[in-house]
């Protein structure tokens, strides 16, 4: 049985099914559920056709039909008190959406009239507006003595002095990272053996930060301290070249 | 303070403020009890019903505002500047009523009930100042919670949320009797034209 | 429209309008003639002056306003004024003391030594009397000096500037001593709790 209207637009599966409830002049309380269910799929597969995007959710209460649908058909035995027809819960449903939707019709009506009403915005004369109240003195500096106005201050001063800390302004930004001097000259030997020759600007290049330099730095000296690296540099800031020293490799 | 110097007083701040003004706030300026000033100002809205003016006084959840009467739209319209409204779809509508009844409510809860999404229509509910977010539910992913606002009252002309109106299970029951009758219309109209053909 | 009702609308357009409303407005919304209006007008201003009412119209120009009664002011005041507590913040107390003991001092250096902007702090304290100008510190855009005021003093029983407690270079140098003692400690305590890790 198609559905002789024209596409409506529906709100949502609700609106839908209260529709053909309405339009079928059938009781909300023992809706005939193959006949509804017959025409919202009908009216779903039309839809799908129009608009994809909001199928999904008709699709589910579509789902919901068939289910109940199914369970309608299966005989029940008269003595069962137990049973319960499958289709309370969509009653439920469709009467509490019903009432929502008189509801809303009862507001529409409501805001006709409400919109015929006209506000007036604040006028505060001036002598209101720029009115300021005297404050006595005693209850604004309420048990404060001049003592403890010091205190206030000296703590403020205080708050200042930590605040450009003598010592710890002249370190700069300290970027804490998490290289350790030990770790790194591993890294450095490795890097060596397998280099034998490297500029130390090459090297600085495998890391970042300061630290990482300062580090590196460090790890190079101890290393020439333990005899295993070579440098030469040729001019005063000119690249500084490191060699590896085979023969350490027995020493150690 | 005598009762028509009371009663000025509260003219002259509800003139003034222009906004909805809480009986506390009355109460304060006017120094009385606010049962009195309530009383006081139930008082006034009645007179101001009865006579022969322009303005009146409207209740608000509480609080009290003053604007003009709605049959003096037609004479306003010709000088006033209207104020925007926003148009509501029967869709916002929908949504609102389920919000006002139920508030407050989460976003799920409303999806339960309409069957649909309703993300941009909460959304613009809000931004229209109707509904406001009142808190979050005490649940997993601490939903919002949402309720109608003051402005809400005010743009559908309703004193409190007590006199929206009532949807209850008198209301059920009426639903329920017109669908009935309905059926028994149809029913003895069948049984007239062709008996029992699509009725389970 | 019988006289009753004119009276309404004016009464209601003066209320939306609330600005001073010419007369030859009025006379479109109300759809009668000037000289009509006027009269009825100034009918109502007498009757609103004598009764007792919180608003009253008023005449500017051959434009009308309807506007609250003066003797309303001081209860308009009791709500639109909130009253808050009048005791200072704890920031207020210390941009109080910071002017106090820097006095005469500029915005800028209150900042400095406060860190953050201040601008609403000093207008407070300005108000309530506790600082007021000193006049302007030579240097670009003449910036405002502020000082504690006479009230001020008095108030602490201080019979000048000089009887204020004294914080002078020497209490500072102490306290940069004690701040680099204390970095000192801490430097000491790193090195032997966990002794060449973090390389600086």
């Amino acid at each position: 049985m198609g559905i002789p209207v024209k596409l409506e637009v529906f709100e949502g599966p609700l609106d839908l099914l209260l529709h053909l409830i309405e339009k079928n002049k059938v009781d909300i309380y023992d809706i005939p559920i193959v006949l509804i269910t017959e025409q919202y799929l009908d009216y779903v597969q039309q839809m799908e056709k129009a608009n994809m995007d909001i199928m999904s959710e008709f699709l589910v209460m579509a789902a919901t039909l068939v289910k109940i649908k199914s369970k309608m058909l299966l005989p029940v035995e008269e003595e069962d008190e137990e049973y319960e027809d499958p289709r309370q819960e969509l009653v439920e449903r469709i009467l509490e959406y019903k009432m929502y939707k008189y509801a809303s019709f009862e507001l529409k009506d409501r805001q006709v009239d409400a919109g015929r009403v006209f506000y007036k915005k604040e006028t505060l004369p001036d002598e209101v507006k720029n009115f300021t109240e005297d404050v006595p003195i005693s209850d604004l500096l309420n048990d404060i003595t001049l003592a403890k106005l010091q205190g206030i201050f000296n703590s403020v001063m205080k708050k200042q002095v930590d605040k450009i800390d003598p010592i710890r302004s002249k370190f700069g930004e300290i970027e804490k990272e998490e290289i350790s001097l030990e770790d790194h000259i591993v890294f450095l030997e490795n890097y060596a053996k397998r280099e034998k020759t490297f500029s130390f600007r090459k090297i600085l290049e495998n890391g970042y930060g300061r630290a990482y330099v300062i580090v590196t730095f460090l790890g190079i000296l101890e290393m020439m301290k333990m005899g295993k690296l070579t440098i030469v540099q040729k001019e005063i800031f000119d690249d500084i070249m490191i060699t590896y020293r085979e023969e350490s490799e027995e020493k150690s | 303070m005598n009762i028509k110097e009371l009663e000025a007083t509260i003219e002259a701040v509800l003139f003034t403020i222009g906004e909805a003004v809480e009986v506390e706030r009355l109460a304060v300026a006017l120094e009385h009890d606010e049962d009195t000033i309530r009383r006081l100002v139930r008082n006034m809205m009645v007179r101001y019903e009865d006579e022969d003016r322009g303005i009146h006084i409207i209740e608000l959840d509480g609080a009290f505002q003053m604007c003009t009467k709605p049959d003096m739209y037609e004479a306003l319209i010709k000088v006033a500047h209207v104020p925007k409204k926003h148009t509501l779809t029967d869709v916002a509508l929908e949504t609102l009523s389920i919000i006002a009844y139920k508030q407050p409510i989460t976003r799920l809860e409303i999806e339960k009930i309409r069957g649909v999404n309703c993300d941009h229509i909460v959304n613009k509910l809000v931004e229209y100042n109707l509904i406001c977010e009142a808190g979050r539910l005490d649940a997993p992913g601490r939903p919002i919670l949402f309720a109608t606002t003051e402005e809400f009252l005010r743009y559908f002309g309703i004193g409190s949320l007590e006199d929206l109106p009532i949807l209850n299970q008198e209301t059920i029951d009426t639903f329920k009797e017109e669908a009935e009758k309905e059926v028994m219309a149809r029913l003895m109209e069948e049984e007239q034209e062709e008996p029992s053909d699509e009725i389970e």
